[in-house]
């Protein structure tokens, strides 16, 4: 399974995907530069963390832009996993490929810590290792992670299964309903702000992020297995 | 004719004659002494203009020559088996095996947080994460030590929260984990908090860089954001008294860009990588003249500078302005002549600003071209090497005897212990740091074994068992009744953190905060605290490798407690010797070891 | 030369979190008159163009485009010749 | 009841990487005529003041206070009925 990580300036978290990925997984993976359009020969695409172009304006519009996002709308179109990690999430959602849009925390204040959440939707290709409502933990780095949708939307968010993560115990920044993690209808697009690639091996403290790779590889050769 | 207009960055180039200069002793309002003056006659063999002027403030400010505190540094052990860079560069450099070094220096942003404390705070940190990247390493943590007035008062508890939140925003943006640091609290800030920032990077041995300027004809390169009138006079700032008159300097406040500086960290350390680098230093205090001067310097060369070619924000800039400009994220590159492209496709790809801006000359003249005039023209050694150095006397101030015979206790009997050990416990001091550090990302880079809230935080090495042990101490009150003592537990403190993390002590960096020198029974804090260090660390055998100096932080006259602060940094073998402060299992026995 | 002076709020249905802050700040300072504070972005953009018309045309493309947020945010933005 | 329109922008010799980072976006969106781009606060705050003279003296002593940093902020407003 072949992973694309695009690199937009000011992604930082790119190199904690990459090694999540070969330390997890062991599969190829490639850091894409932001001006690069076509990502067709990957089978998965991971939107890293950071702060792309500094996060100015709003976090992820200016990222939405890059050449490289071309290729990331094209992948999801085509039912490949894409997966958007913290700002990832952000750029996901200015894309249009995610719902929502996120506002500054309710606090005001960027808040790191390790955030229990519960596994809302486990019939996911990114969630399927993971057991249905499971309590995991992982880790969170925001400033903007306040999710907002309009209460239509999530109706339907809530209707199609699209709720993926929410926050468990005090929500920490305010987001509508605990939200911490969505899907396009489709499901091949997931965004969330916790970061998966923060808790993969045991003395980062957590250990749960490490299915959400595992599920995309089992989902991926299941899909090669039937073809 | 207002030279001041100048200084403030309001208006046009209105600049005294050299014979104003002198007549009028504008000189001072510079910070030189008349004395200072005269030296400078002599070195350049007439009298200055305004811009060589401002050169000499710069480069002879506590700041930038240590003239204060040179004398007394030279007391600190700096050698070890394991340094492989003492004292001098942007940071110390300690072998830690495996063809690895940790690389680590703290500094201080005290007076600009006091002004500005967000801005203040976070180009501390921008400041510090260069010295580091400027060695050609890879940053991987950040800590940070602060002081700040009793939180009752308004203006401290926004002070407080807004240079945290500074520091936070820097160091998140940049990607780059902020893993320790130590906040006390104590009505001596009140009027001056003090803020000193750490950084700790990885290197290869082979990719050491130094700050140097060799070769004739090389051409110098700047990159990184364009210069603009911010912060100019800001290194003379950081050696003043904060006064009422402080609040008219505002402008010499500078605005960071953690966007720009991760760009800049990663185009530099591609350079490093291609080995393309013959010299590379940040643009930190005192700007373009502080950098080019002291690569100069230190390669026994002569400079060319073309200040027209400099990229700048605004227009108009005099020479003054340019040379003197604190606008943050910039850095100074030297290379060898014909690989220009080279270097300039990297920084074109991380989409930096760049420019060839001088050459490297025969001889030892600094010349600075604008307009196709020359408007400096300096011997470079009397800039670095021959700046002035005050031999101080130290006095015991006559409280300090009185004082330590003096044992005071309070009545502990009657009192419930469990209401007692509550209210240590809620001391600001002591209680829990973490609405601090829960905004500081602290995990980025999957390198951090040991969060913040344990005694030491301990970051992994990729790729090998080994790890590095961090922390920052220092007890001002402690310093404050026997400075000797005090500096010396400073070292101790951090050094007990260190092996309680699980790691044997390598070396530490400090950063001195004390009043202003000029006054004896200061100096003798000074000297003594500086003393207790040295004893400490050569019992330790953990040299000083690299620091900083902050003097005159005073208000209104009177000085904060003598506070030296220490960054030590210890090797961890294995992960399996990694321990925290936690109790971690019903039934563990409990001992207690030492005196 | 034209400058646009473009200022995009968060719509009125959507929480405004620094809003609540300020307000409670502000009463904390004794204010307690104010009833309510809502926070958005101004943005001077200073644009050459022919003529008012395709200034107008250009800034309301870099709104909807760009500068604005349609999911939480409207915009509106004044002209003038500079 | 009154409500103020307070803008408050960086001083223009204070840097503003916001700025210059949008413009490097619409230029790379096609929008090459755009020269320059400042990004600053819109405030909008509602107040009950016995007359407007008494409001604007309100709305500047806490612009003054808490709602713009005069060391690298400027603010101006407009006050209306509400
Ligand atoms: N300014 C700060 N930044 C980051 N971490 C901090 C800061 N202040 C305190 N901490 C963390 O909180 C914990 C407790 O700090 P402190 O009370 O100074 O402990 P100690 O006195 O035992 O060293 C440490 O892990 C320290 O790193």
């Amino acid at each position: 399974m072949r992973f694309a990580v695009p690199v937009f300036p000011g992604s930082n978290c790119d190199i904690d995907c990459e090694k999540a990925i070969t330390t997890v997984l062991g599969e190829p993976v490639d850091f894409v530069w932001h001006t690069q359009r076509d990502l067709d020969q990957y089978d998965a695409i991971i939107v890293p963390g950071g702060f792309s172009y500094g996060d100015y304006l709003r976090a992820g519009a200016l990222a939405r832009f890059s050449p490289v996002m071309e290729g990331v709308v094209k992948a999801a179109s085509e039912g490949k996993l894409v997966l958007g990690i913290c700002n990832g999430f952000q750029i996901l959602q200015e894309a249009g490929l995610l719902p929502g849009a996120m506002r500054v925390n309710d606090h005001l204040k960027f808040r790191c810590d390790i955030q229990p959440l519960t596994v809302v939707n486990n019939s996911l290709a990114f969630t399927q290792d993971y057991r249905r409502d499971e309590g995991i933990q992982l880790p969170i780095a925001h400033g903007e992670g306040n999710f907002y949708c309009d209460e239509v939307t999530l109706k339907e968010l809530e209707q199609n299964g699209q709720i993926v993560f929410r926050y468990v115990g005090s929500n920490p920044n305010g987001s509508v309903e605990d939200i911490a993690g969505v899907s396009n209808r489709e499901g091949n697009v997931l965004g969330l702000m916790p970061h998966p690639e923060r808790a993969i091996v045991e003395w980062m403290g957590s250990q749960d992020g490490a299915k959400m790779f595992t599920s995309m590889l089992r989902y991926w050769e299941e899909k090669i297995g039937a073809a | 004719m207002q030279p001041n207009q100048n200084v403030m960055g309001t208006s046009t180039v209105m600049e005294p004659t050299p014979e104003e200069i002198r007549d009028r002793k504008l000189y001072s309002e510079l910070g030189l002494t008349p004395a200072e003056f005269e030296q400078v006659e002599k070195h350049l063999g007439r009298l200055p203009n305004w811009t060589e002027l401002g050169i000499y403030s710069v480069m002879w400010s506590e700041h930038c020559s240590y003239k204060n505190s040179k004398p007394l540094l030279k007391r600190l052990p700096v050698d070890g088996p394991r340094v492989l860079q003492g004292p001098g560069e942007g940071a110390g450099v300690i072998d830690i095996g495996d063809g690895q070094a940790v690389v680590f220096k703290i500094e201080s942003h005290n007076h600009p947080t006091a002004v500005e404390p967000f801005q203040g705070a976070a180009t501390g940190v921008g400041g510090i994460i260069r010295d580091v990247f400027s060695m050609g390493a890879r940053p991987v943590a950040l800590l940070n030590s602060l002081r700040f007035g009793p939180l009752e008062s308004p203006r401290v508890r926004y002070l407080l929260e807004q240079a945290v939140a500074g520091i936070a925003h820097y160091g998140n943006v940049v990607g780059i984990p902020t893993v320790g640091g130590e906040v006390e609290f104590d009505a001596t800030y009140e009027g001056n908090p003090l803020v000193n920032a750490m950084c700790v990077g990885i290197i290869n041995h082979e990719d050491i860089q130094q700050g140097v300027a060799k070769g004739v004809d090389n051409p110098v390169i700047y990159v990184g954001a364009s210069t603009g009138r911010d912060g100019i006079h800001g290194a003379i700032f950081a050696s003043e008294e904060l006064s009422e008159a402080s609040e008219e300097k505002r402008p010499s406040v500078q605005a960071g860009d953690p966007f720009m500086e991760k760009l800049l960290l990663e185009a530099c350390l591609e350079l490093v990588q291609k080995g393309i680098l013959l010299g590379i230093q940040d643009m930190g205090a005192a700007g373009l003249t502080c950098s080019s001067a002291e690569m100069t310097a230190k390669g026994g060369v002569g400079l060319d500078l073309y200040l027209d070619d400099v990229p700048q924000r605004e227009e108009g800039m005099s020479p003054y302005e340019i040379m003197l400009s604190e606008s943050q994220e910039r850095m100074l590159l030297v290379v060898e002549e014909g690989r220009e492209a080279e270097v300039k496709e990297v920084l074109d790809k991380w989409e930096l600003p760049s420019a060839v801006v001088g050459r490297v000359t025969e001889g030892d003249r600094y010349r600075i071209f604008h307009q196709r005039e020359c408007v400096a023209d300096i011997p470079v050694k009397t800039l670095v090497d021959d700046a002035p150095i005050n031999y101080r006397q130290g006095e015991e101030p006559l409280s300090f005897r009185e004082e330590t015979a003096a044992s005071y206790m309070e009545e502990l009997t009657g009192v419930d212990p469990t209401e007692a050990l509550q209210r240590v416990l809620a001391a600001p001091s002591l209680a829990s740091k973490r609405w601090v550090y829960q905004q500081y990302d602290s995990m980025v880079r999957t390198s951090t074994a040991v969060r913040p809230g344990s005694d030491a935080a301990v970051i992994v090495l990729d790729g090998l068992d080994k790890g590095l042990a961090m922390s920052v101490d220092g007890n001002s009150r402690y310093v404050k009744l026997d400075p000797h003592v005090g500096g010396a537990t400073a070292v101790a403190e951090a050094a007990r953190n260190v092996v309680c993390a699980g790691a044997r002590p390598l070396a530490i960096t400090d950063c001195l905060n004390f009043g202003n020198p000029e006054k004896p029974d200061v100096f003798w804090q000074l000297e003594n605290a500086i003393d207790g260090m040295g004893e400490a660390c050569r019992q330790l055998g953990t040299p000083v490798v690299g620091g900083n100096v902050s003097l005159y932080n005073e208000t209104k006259g009177s000085a904060i407690h003598p506070t030296p602060v220490v960054g030590m940094v210890g090797l961890v073998e294995s992960r399996d010797h990694i321990t925290t402060q936690s109790f971690q299992q019903e039934g563990d026995v409990l001992l207690l070891l030492g005196a | 030369m034209y400058k646009a002076t473009i200022t995009v709020r968060l719509k009125t249905s959507v929480l405004d979190p620094q809003g609540s802050a300020v307000k409670g700040s502000l009463h904390s300072l004794g204010f307690a008159a104010v009833t309510d504070v809502r926070i958005g972005k101004t943005m001077e953009v200073w644009i050459s163009a022919p003529g008012s018309t395709e200034a107008g045309e250009k800034v309301e493309e870099m709104c909807q485009k760009l500068l604005a947020n349609p999911v939480i945010e409207t915009y509106d933005y004044e002209l003038e010749g500079a």
